[in-house]
């Protein structure tokens, strides 16, 4: 921690890392590391635990009010003691693993999703001080954490030894891969304009304001605004959410991998979902909304890390608000999505914000031109390729006998 | 490759893995008759090669109750409750064909009041009918329920319609042989012509949400696609038919009742396939609020009811009818033999979803298990008409 | 710091050991994920973050896949994933297999010089290690570019469906 | 352009969303247990036997075990057996009255014929819903005693018909007496008149159908 900024900041910034340092301070020297990063992780754990139990909440409250009814309201006040009752109900219910399963992938699986996507949580920088593990290779640990999820999903597919789970975790092992690729092409012309992979750095990288309001985002930027939305898709993709849900898609294939699961395994895949779902924004926020940074000058008084929250909390209401309203894609369309139509777009606005760092000197007009030589090459493209994609299908006009 | 039963040492338990005359790579799959999107205990056995289905064998008659059987032995009255549960999401219409059957068999004329509100009843089904089914098209394509809950929003103020006439929601046995068994309030017309006013911008919104969303057309385009002449020669009826191209809506083509009196259009679609469904589903409810104004401003006054009409011992001369109305689903109709006594000698229903199921095989070769869910969905089937 | 050095060595070739030995291959190809791991490790020991992190995102991301892809789609039915008897005939071509592979190995040991480690890790930082690729060794990292290019071309023409009559339904 | 039917949707739902908080039409739970449904007038679910006053449930009963609903109820869930002694009706004519009158409601279908061809108004539809017991058999079958509710509840559910009913059932009464003053008049008038013929027995308005 830089400890000169400790003291500039107000008293709220502060306070995590002076929790921290007093209770470890009463250990001796050679513990005060180990102790530290112990309550670092139960506090990860203790928060996003929280937040999973209340976005599970969230979600189907949202979901009701969109569906013109109340969502759960009967269990504590206003249904607040939902998340716990379905904790227990998970944890009451019977474990059934299959005669003919795999007991120890069957009962890996789990345990591994889970581990994997907490795994995600290290490198992100909640509040001015607040990092776990500053790594100057933040980005890079991120992804490969990410990428282990498929191999949990296989192993629930395979041992599960059940023709659903089988297609299933065929058809999710496809999708993760090939999402994987636009998610990491649009991180790069992150790194390329910061120029480092460390989360840290490239949240500082976007701190300061321009013209008094602007932030110094890389959303506010062309490139950085098409490599956001694009994230985002493949965020949506990556962690199985709506238009993208096919693994467990209930109308095809029951529950897809998780056929064979029930008690607290199933629960477990679920607070999986969740995590790797506020992992990816978590990151999302951190590349292009400015990490902790705050929208106005003016509003610096409020601790980092409630801007991070914020910014995470809308995040997730957009996942659940497209999880109410899109239908699902079918597997061959969202191969044709991913590789036709993300992956040359992410290609194009690596290029574009190579563009961009290049001409970063220009000024007067000639920011204009620039301006206007990035817009379009994130529009055009995707105009064009919007059109190829969607060739055959358009709403029809019918005649009347 | 033979079936060889798979022995797993570690369990003992023998899984068939592979039928018998299936080559190597085919996959076996059952879905249903517990599976979330068969609209009701309906099993297909799927042969999968990969992801597209090689062969689709619908297996049915779970709901199998005997109606027809059951109706020989009842009398003409007894069995009208009965035709509710046959298609339990439309029993007005239901109950209209088997009237005018009946009538048609007895030679009982109906007053004109009734049979205008036959009209409007039969127009409020099959609103709600096509709400219905749009909604669960869309779930089965995945929104997770939200144009689903929209649709039953507006269903429930169709029934509450219906409850406040007949007594009861879906099960109305409202009509009898010679006109309708309760006549309707003001107060009942008034509230029908709320609802109608309020359904034009429901459906606006829903299309809204629907018909342009790309994940949808991409879904529900070319999926499916059913020829003009298979349609014809497999006897398939209703929006399926009119899906395909094939002019034939038994309101223009019969003219029965009074639907001559009324202005209306029947819209056709070019392809056959899934989105032409819904399509015409869609532009059909359009059409229904149409015929809805006209009837619900032109009902005359006058008995609902033709007075000459026994209720009991009502005993038919010896002779057979078969009455048939365009029911939402298709053209359902009622054969009926009669030998002059209280009970019909034989009774069949003409059930449209049990004939538009016929063709699911031949829709859904070289689809995948998602088309399949839609296809099914969008044949639009109710299994208490399918089995009877 | 030898002591975590042993663990890693631990896990590395126990892990690769019982996936050669595992009757079941998808519990062999699992292990030897675990044992691409133990080497993910190893570089972390070493000080090599960015190496550490490509390891596991190209192997135990990527490639773990290909693995298991490639048992799964070759094999038919579970029953055929077991590994035949031991034969004294084969076991005689194993044992000439391994002497070989571990005189070439022990040559290359024993010939280089081994200099003391240095007393501290260079300081590398992602930058310099970018500069050093796009520099020195950037013929290097095309080749490797085109390398995996044509292997993904012939991923694909391989994938093909081989059956042209199997037209595409329009 | 790509997307914007996406965008459509997303905003229809987003309308919805803020219009469950205001607009009553786009909030449609109706919370049971707390909040009773409110039913329709022309609600029905299972029959009761009317009985005219409430005190005296089986003298004032209207139903005369004319058998008539047991034979038309599609599903046969009614079971009746005659009683052997008469008691006097409304109108104070000896009528059999049903000594065992059971309804299995596990069978009944709500569906109201016996309604409509009881030539009595002896049986009209109930509005209860709630009907969940614990035993399976013998709570479902109701018999006479639980089957019988007064005219004033008939009026409280059904007032239209009630009233209706009612009417109807005077006007025949008061037609009955009529016929039967005239009758008493025409036989005092003429005493000398040979020995009139047993008196007319005041028939019912109403009598059942010519039988089948």
């Amino acid at each position: 921690m830089i400890a000169a900024a400790l003291t500039t900041d107000s008293f709220l910034e502060r306070l995590p890392v002076l929790a921290r340092d007093t209770v470890t301070g009463r250990l001796p020297e050679s513990w005060r590391w180990m102790a530290g990063s112990l309550l670092e992780i139960i506090a990860i754990l203790a928060g996003f635990g929280l937040l999973f139990a209340y976005l599970t909440l969230a979600e189907r409250k949202i979901l009701g009010r969109i569906q013109n009814r109340p969502g759960p309201n009967r269990t504590g006040w206003f249904g607040l003691l939902q998340p716990f009752a379905d904790g227990v109900k998970a944890l009451t219910k019977e474990d059934v693993v299959p005669a003919g399963a795999d007991r120890v992938l069957h009962f890996l699986a789990p345990v591994v999703l889970v581990a994997v996507s907490l795994l995600g949580f290290a490198v992100l920088p909640f509040g001015r001080h607040l990092v776990a593990v500053e790594l100057d290779t933040a980005v890079l640990y991120f992804f490969a954490a990410g990428t282990a999820t498929e191999l949990a999903v296989f192993m629930a597919g395979w041992a599960s030894h059940n023709k659903y789970s089988l297609l299933a975790a065929m058809r999710a092992l496809a999708q993760l891969i090939s999402y994987e690729l636009p998610l990491l092409l649009s991180v790069v012309p992150v790194v390329l304009v910061a120029g480092t992979l460390s989360t840290t750095k490239i949240v500082a990288a976007q701190g300061g304001w321009s013209l008094g309001f602007v932030p110094h985002w890389h959303v506010f930027t062309p490139w950085g605004a098409a490599g956001f939305v694009l994230f985002m898709v493949a965020a949506l993709a990556e962690s199985n959410r709506s238009p993208f849900d096919l693994p467990e898609a209930e109308s095809e294939l029951i529950a897809g991998h998780l056929t064979e699961y029930s008690g607290f395994k199933y629960a477990l895949f679920f607070m999986a979902e969740y995590f790797g779902m506020c992992a990816l924004s978590g990151m999302a926020v951190t590349l292009f909304l400015g990490g902790w940074g705050a929208p106005l000058a003016q509003l610096e008084w409020i601790p980092s890390y409630a801007w991070f929250t914020a910014k995470l909390l809308v995040l997730l209401l957009g996942f659940i608000w497209i999880r109410a309203t899109l239908p699902r894609l079918r597997l061959d369309q969202l191969m044709k999505f991913a590789w036709k139509f993300l992956v040359p777009l992410t290609l194009l606005n690596l290029a574009n914000a190579a563009g961009w760092s290049l001409t970063a000197g220009w000024t007067g007009p000639l920011q204009l031109v620039r301006w206007a030589v990035a817009l379009a090459l994130v529009a055009v493209p995707f105009v064009v390729l919007g059109r190829t994609l969607s060739a055959g299908s358009a709403p029809r006009t019918y005649r009347f006998a | 490759m033979n079936a060889t039963p798979l022995a797993n040492p570690s369990s003992g338990a023998h899984v068939r893995s592979v039928p018998g005359d299936l080559p190597g790579d085919l996959m076996e799959v059952s879905m249903g008759p517990h599976h979330p999107s068969t609209h009701g205990v309906f099993r297909m056995i799927v042969t999968l090669d990969g992801e597209t289905i090689v062969r689709l064998k619908p297996v049915f008659g779970y709901l199998h109750r005997n109606h027809e059987k059951l109706a020989e032995n009842t009398s003409y009255l007894g069995s009208m409750p009965y035709t509710d549960r046959l298609d339990y999401l439309n029993s007005m219409t239901n109950n209209w064909a088997y009237a005018r059957a009946v009538e048609q068999l007895a030679g009982i004329a109906v007053p004109e009041r009734a049979e205008y509100v036959r009209v409007i009843l039969a127009e409020l089904t099959r609103l709600l009918n096509h709400t219905c089914l749009a909604g669960f098209l869309m779930q089965d394509c995945g929104c997770s329920g939200t144009p689903l809950m929209y649709a039953f929003r507006e269903r429930e103020k169709i029934l509450d319609l219906f409850e406040s006439l007949s007594g009861s929601r879906m099960m109305c046995n409202y009509q009898r042989f010679g006109g309708c068994r309760v006549d309707p309030s003001a107060a009942w017309l008034a509230a029908a012509q709320q609802l109608v006013d309020g359904y034009g911008p429901f459906l606006d919104e829903f299309e809204a949400l629907l018909t342009g969303n790309e994940i949808l057309l991409a879904r529900t385009q070319g999926v499916g696609r059913l020829s003009a002449a298979l349609a014809i020669n497999a006897g398939v009826t209703g929006p399926m038919l009119r899906a395909t191209g094939v002019n034939y809506d038994l309101r223009k083509v019969d003219g029965y009742g009074v639907y001559p009196r009324f202005q209306f259009r029947i819209p056709l679609g070019e392809h056959g396939d899934v989105y032409d469904r819904y399509m015409i589903r869609i532009l059909e409810m359009r059409e229904s609020l149409a015929i809805l104004r006209q009837a619900l401003a032109g009902l005359p006054a006058g008995p609902i009811m033709n007075p000459a009409a026994k209720l009991r011992g009502f005993r038919p001369k010896a002779g057979e009818a078969y009455g048939r109305i365009e029911g939402p689903k298709g053209e359902i109709g009622f054969h009926l033999v009669s030998d002059g006594g209280p009970n019909p000698w034989r009774y069949h229903v003409r059930a449209p979803s049990f004939i538009n199921l016929t063709i699911l095989e031949d829709l859904c070769l070289g689809h995948t298990v998602a088309d399949a869910v839609i296809i099914l969905g969008s044949i639009d089937i109710v299994l208490g008409e399918v089995d009877r | 710091m030898t002591f975590t050095f042993l663990i890693l060595a631990v896990i590395i070739l126990g892990s690769a050991l019982a996936a050669a030995l595992r009757p079941n291959l998808i519990h062999c190809a699992l292990l030897l994920v675990v044992s691409w791991l133990g080497v993910a490790g190893f570089y972390l020991w070493a000080g090599a973050e960015f190496v550490a992190f490509a390891q596991v995102l190209v192997y135990v991301g990527a490639l773990s896949m290909v693995v298991l892809f490639a048992v799964l789609l070759t094999r038919q039915s579970r029953a055929e994933l077991r590994v035949d008897a031991p034969e004294t005939r084969r076991a005689v071509w194993a044992v000439i297999a391994g002497v070989a592979v571990s005189g070439v190995i022990g040559a290359a040991v024993f010939a280089t010089k081994w200099d003391p480690a240095p007393v501290t890790a260079p300081e590398v930082t992602v930058r310099g290690l970018g500069l050093e690729l796009m520099g020195a060794h950037a013929a290097a990292l095309l080749l490797l570019g085109v390398l995996l290019t044509a292997a993904l071309l012939g991923a694909v023409v391989l994938a093909a469906p081989d059956r042209p009559e199997k037209e595409e339904k329009s | 352009m790509l997307g914007s039917g996406i965008l459509q949707g997303l905003l229809v739902t987003a309308k919805n969303f803020v219009g469950s908080f205001h607009d009553p039409a786009r909030y449609t739970t109706l919370e049971y247990p707390e909040v009773k449904p409110a039913l329709p007038e022309a609600y029905r679910n299972f029959p009761f036997l009317v009985c005219d006053n409430a005190t005296d449930p089986l003298g004032t009963l209207r139903c005369v075990a004319c058998q008539i609903c047991e034979k038309e109820c599609p599903p046969q869930c009614i079971y009746i057996e005659k009683s052997r002694d008469k008691k006097p009706d409304a109108t104070g004519k000896p009528q059999i009255y049903p000594a065992v009158f059971a309804i299995d409601t596990s069978v009944c279908m709500s569906c109201q014929i016996c309604v409509e061809v009881c030539p009595f108004d002896a049986i009209k539809m109930d509005q209860v819903f709630e009907v969940a017991t614990t035993d399976r058999y013998a709570a479902l079958l109701l018999d006479r005693g639980q089957l019988t509710k007064p005219n004033t509840y008939f009026h409280t559910i059904h007032p239209t018909e009630a009233a209706e009913v009612d009417a109807r059932l005077a006007a025949d009464r008061q037609a009955a007496e009529e016929k039967a003053r005239v009758a008493a008049l025409a036989k005092a008038k003429a005493p000398a008149a040979p020995q009139a013929p047993a008196a007319p027995v005041a028939k019912r308005d109403q009598t059942p159908e010519s039988a089948p």
